[in-house]
């Protein structure tokens, strides 16, 4: 890892460059009340102002819906055309959080942690992720209790903490970092390898142990608590749809006539017709069983399956959620319960 | 200890309701609360940051069950109380409906009609942004009024928070689960958006009770209550005050006819 | 590695049979002949079947690996998918995404008896065992086959159950449930778990298959343990909802493990590990 | 789309019921009547059946005008299903108004099996006016919009 100084005022400049050499750029952008990831095409458009995005960047390399292959039908035959991989365009985010960046970790494991999934792994190849590390944060906040940090550089290719007015701390972790940093390397000086970012970082508390969850959870399939947490969820998908690290998706045809094509879209556990079957069995038919679902997924069958936790602790769900089921609280419960 | 939290305990202490749905204090404002045992009901608040519309719950068998419960309610869920009723999803004799009057005094309602009665002598005023906005989009061009739309539901990610969060929204299958023939796209376009915010208006038509909860829920701040909120002027407007729910299963020999020709 | 996990083969449809009412089999063949020769599964295991324009569904491999040169499925239409696979035609073009999923342990099964039990739509994931079975006889016991259906109509594969029925190294038991029967019935009347406990096979070095609704499978575990069955000796496939086939989409899981991935097929010893979630 | 407004030939889709005026159509034919040829026409059993959601696929794929035409008031083969659907037209044509949609492309009408020469008249007026208006693109455009963001194509 190679550490940089630039002086506040030359991020813009660095941005311009990244603006002007890569195809798409997505930073934060104030929208109404709300902050989301949108494509720049210029410096002035970025959001500094806010803590997190309402949406989670994980669209950047899982879209919400993206094409597996469109078909055309010839009297009885049928071609298939797949999409090539050039048409995804060379990504680079500007002032992702590390709770976002972190998110891919989990995302790659789920779709490589078996048949590896092509279509997410083009995208992701040529996704190169700008973290900006948080000197604040809010009370959703939890990215301390499962791991992360406002500081940590996981899934990050640069990492760029912002130490006092002046100057900012910048990061380069992998070879795609190194390339956005040559795009301008008159901005960077080397670092004082004594800097000490953590002296600025948002103070998060640490809640609970991801390990505490888990523990839990490999005995609690029929605990009361899923009916209790649940009882004011309402079965929408905000939670999902936000969320870094929730691949779950459904897959859709769009035909027009003898053409179409056939997709995937986001989709959520939350919903129930989820699961449902054919024939009216639903596995999971009540909210609390799908809240069940929910949680043990990000923190018991991910953890042992494919190795990583489903939650990066940004609080995306919480803040998005129309009843307020607020994750934290309700994991400090269950981590509380397995101290019992 | 205030007169809800004391009325509350007692009910649940005489063992006269299971289950008592309420507001309590939540991270930022206040949240839906579900009261079973007497100690659960100090956690109980009212005040004009309730804004979820609790009435939501009120066609969830598994949350409501079989027994008899209490719903502390507002304006707004009274009024989908009684639009329910109408539409025969109520089981009035498992419930009793409480509020909460501007001097923290608790009101049992005996019957609908005296539901009916407060709650239309208690109209809250209309939020002053959205009249300003209706106005604004009013005076809008076609051409703007259509840029204007495109951009915000373009944003929509389907989440469906809306269709959730709005008691009236109850279908036990709603028409975009409905595949044979798939009505509208299940993934987000600015075409497939417009058309799931139109199929929900126009199901809502003359049913709306204008609590905002839709809009309310929507975790991007869509626009979307200007829509039913202009579909209930507008119907207010052709068709007068309808007393039994759908203006859409009933018609008026002499409704207007000048756009056809 | 940069396979698109998601592209179906072509495949043309040779053959359409129709079962039973609403029932239907499509016979097809990989129009692409390098894939056809490439091509193996093992019985137990499932694809994703599409009809361009509708979408994907997944049933069993219905036709048995031991026969070459076609893939077989069995379905009913219901929804949007099968509905559509309802309407192609003999010639016509569809897709098909697989073998996915886990099989059963046939070879382990190696000169025990086999006590094949079915419920309605749910014998063609059962048919394809039976061909691999009876295609290699000799290595096996007794095969027992009960098979259950709504009504005489509501039976599939009729004509194999003829063949079955006449061949004297296959016990074949049919039954309907009550009011299912027509005047000319030979077979059983009643549910199949209470004809499974009046043919009572004998439990030792046996092996039990089942496979139906939900429903029958939850009163045939008992009947079996009554009748001595151990649980490592019974197995079953689970069909829960899926979309992808291959692990990502997230709806098929029971617990941690996946019915696309690790299943479909699971021994009662499995599924007493697994929450009730299927 | 300008340059190509002299050459634009509008695609309308009719909407009718079977009793009245595609019985009315039919009348046009038989009465020999010329009319534009810019219609096709989907049969209903009544206009209370035609959904509104009909109406907005129409426009989602590619046609430029929409009439929706039935029995007069009053002489409805089901006694009201033309009373229920002048209802919801009133209500759905506010709201696509206020979305910015252009409900001067769909037209209303009520046309009676003996009105084969109103059939022809609406027909044509309502090319007429379409054709002034110019073909409708904008809203089939907007299913595409996300995919080709996400694609960069």
């Amino acid at each position: 890892m190679e550490r940089f100084i630039i002086q506040t005022n030359q991020l813009n400049s660095w941005l311009k460059k990244i603006i002007e050499s890569v195809p798409r750029v997505l930073a934060p952008v104030n929208d109404g009340t709300k902050t989301e990831f949108r494509q720049i095409k210029t410096v002035d458009e970025v959001a500094y102002d806010t803590l997190t995005t309402t949406s989670s960047v994980k669209a950047a390399a899982f879209p919400e819906s993206e094409t597996l292959f469109s078909y055309r039908k010839e009297g009885k035959n049928t071609e298939l055309t797949q999409v090539s991989p050039e048409a995804y365009p060379e990504t680079v985010v500007w002032r992702a959080r590390p709770c976002d960046a972190i998110g891919f970790a989990p995302l790659s494991g789920i779709f490589n942690w078996d048949y590896k999934d092509s279509l997410y792994n083009a995208r992701h190849a040529k996704l190169t992720v700008i973290a900006f590390s948080c000197n604040t944060c809010d009370d959703y906040c939890f990215c301390t209790s499962v791991d992360g940090g406002p500081g940590s550089t996981k899934g990050s290719d640069i990492l760029v903490t912002q130490l006092n007015k002046e100057e900012a701390l910048v990061e380069i972790l992998t070879e795609k970092g190194t390339k956005m940093k040559d795009l301008c390397p008159d901005c960077f000086k080397e670092a004082d390898q004594n800097i000490d970012k953590e002296s600025v970082l948002a103070k998060i508390p640490v809640k609970f142990s991801k390990e505490q969850v888990h523990d839990f959870l490999s005995k609690a399939f029929d605990s009361p608590v899923w009916k209790q947490q649940s009882a004011r969820c309402l079965g929408c998908g905000a939670c999902a749809y936000v969320c870094p690290t929730c691949a779950c998706f459904d897959i859709q045809e769009e035909a027009h006539g003898s053409r179409g094509r056939r997709l995937r879209c986001w989709d959520s556990c939350g919903f129930s017709m989820f699961t449902l079957q054919t024939s009216g069995n639903n596995p999971r038919p009540t909210q609390a069983t799908r809240w069940r679902q929910r949680i043990l997924h990000k923190f018991s069958y991910m953890p042992d399956r494919i190795g990583e936790y489903g939650c990066t602790g940004c609080g995306r769900c919480s803040r998005a959620c129309p009843v307020d089921m607020n994750i934290k609280e309700h994991l400090i419960s269950i981590a509380s319960i397995s101290h019992e | 200890m205030n007169k809800l939290n004391e009325k509350a305990a007692a009910l649940l202490q005489e063992g006269t309701v299971k289950l008592i749905i309420g507001y309590e204090q939540g991270t930022e404002k206040p949240r839906p609360l579900f009261c079973t045992v007497p100690e659960d009901a100090s956690r109980l608040i009212f005040n004009d940051q309730c804004k979820n519309n609790l009435a939501v719950y009120l066609t969830k068998k598994e949350i409501i069950g079989d027994e008899k419960i209490a719903v502390i309610a507002t304006y707004y869920v009274m009024k989908s109380i009684v639009q329910l009723d109408k539409e025969n999803q109520i089981n009035k004799d498992n419930l009793i409906v409480l509020t909460v009057d501007s001097d923290g005094e608790v009101i049992e309602f005996n019957d609908y009609q005296e539901m009916e009665k407060y709650a239309d002598e208690h109209v809250p005023a209309p939020d002053p942004k959205v009249v300003a906005m209706l106005e604004k989009i009013d005076n809008m061009s076609r051409e703007e009024r259509w840029a204007y739309w495109k951009s915000e539901l373009t944003k929509c990610i389907r989440c469906y928070a809306c269709r959730a969060a709005c008691p009236l929204c109850y279908c036990n299958r709603c028409i975009t689960e409905v595949n044979c023939p798939q009505w509208i796209d299940p993934w987000p376009t600015p075409l497939s958006n417009m058309e799931w915010q139109i199929n929900r208006v126009m199901h809502m038509s003359g049913r709306c009770v204008g609590c905002g909860a839709c809009a309310e829920a929507c975790p991007l701040d869509l626009p979307i209550g200007l829509l039913t909120k202009k579909m209930a002027m507008d119907i207010n407007a052709e068709f007068g005050s309808s007393d039994d729910g759908n203006v859409l299963s009933t018609f008026n020999p002499s409704d207007k006819e000048n756009f056809i020709h | 590695m940069n396979e698109n996990i998601y592209l179906p083969y072509i495949m043309v449809i040779d053959k359409i049979t129709v079962e039973a009412p609403g029932v239907k089999t499509i016979r097809m063949r990989f129009q692409n002949e390098e894939d056809a020769k490439a091509f193996t599964f093992r019985a137990g295991q499932f694809a994703e079947y599409s009809a361009f324009g509708e979408g994907e569904c997944t049933f069993c491999i219905a036709s048995s690996p031991t026969r070459n040169g076609y893939v077989e499925c069995t379905f009913r239409h219901a929804g949007r998918v099968t509905s559509g696979l309802d309407r192609l035609e003999e010639g016509a073009t569809m897709g098909f995404r697989g073998p996915l999923g886990n099989s059963f342990p046939i070879e382990d099964w190696k000169g025990k008896d086999l006590v094949f039990v079915a419920g309605g739509i749910a014998l063609p994931p059962m048919r394809c065992v039976i061909w691999n079975v009876l295609d290699r006889r000799e290595d096996f016991g007794n095969v027992t086959i009960v098979y259950g259906a709504k009504s005489v109509n509501d039976l599939v594969y009729k004509d194999e159950l003829k063949e079955w029925n006449e061949r004297p190294d296959v016990n074949l038991v049919t039954t309907v449930d009550p009011g299912g029967e027509t005047p000319d019935w030979k077979g059983e009347v009643g549910f199949v778990p209470s004809v499974l406990e009046k043919v009572a096979p004998k439990s030792e070095n046996t092996i039990a298959i089942v496979c139906g609704p939900p429903i029958m499978i939850k009163f045939t575990f008992p009947v079996l343990q009554k009748l001595g069955f151990a649980d490592d000796c019974i197995y079953t496939t689970l069909e829960n909802r899926m979309k992808c086939g291959v692990g990502k989409c997230g709806r098929c899981n029971v617990g941690k493990m996946y019915v696309c991935k690790d299943g479909p097929v699971f021994s009662k010893v499995q599924l007493n590990e697994l929450p009730p979630e299927f | 789309m300008e340059e190509s407004n002299d050459k634009f030939e509008p695609r309308i889709l009719a909407f009718v019921c079977n009793w009245c005026t595609y019985a009315g159509a039919d009348l046009t034919g038989t009465s020999r009547i010329k009319y534009a040829t810019n219609v096709e026409i989907v049969r209903f059993p009544c206009t209370g059946r035609i959904d509104f959601m009909l109406l907005l696929k129409a426009f989602a794929n590619g046609v430029d005008g929409i009439i929706v035409s039935g029995c007069h008031p009053n002489d409805c083969h089901y006694t009201s299903g033309n009373f229920h659907a002048r209802r919801r037209w009133i209500v759905f044509r506010d709201m696509l108004n206020f979305l910015g949609i252009d409900v001067r492309r769909i037209r209303f009408s009520w046309v009676s099996a003996a009105e084969g020469a109103k059939w022809a008249e609406l027909v044509n007026e309502t090319v007429n006016q379409i054709r002034e208006l110019g073909p409708y693109t904008e809203y089939q455009k907007a299913a595409k919009y996300l995919e080709e963001a996400n694609n960069h194509e």
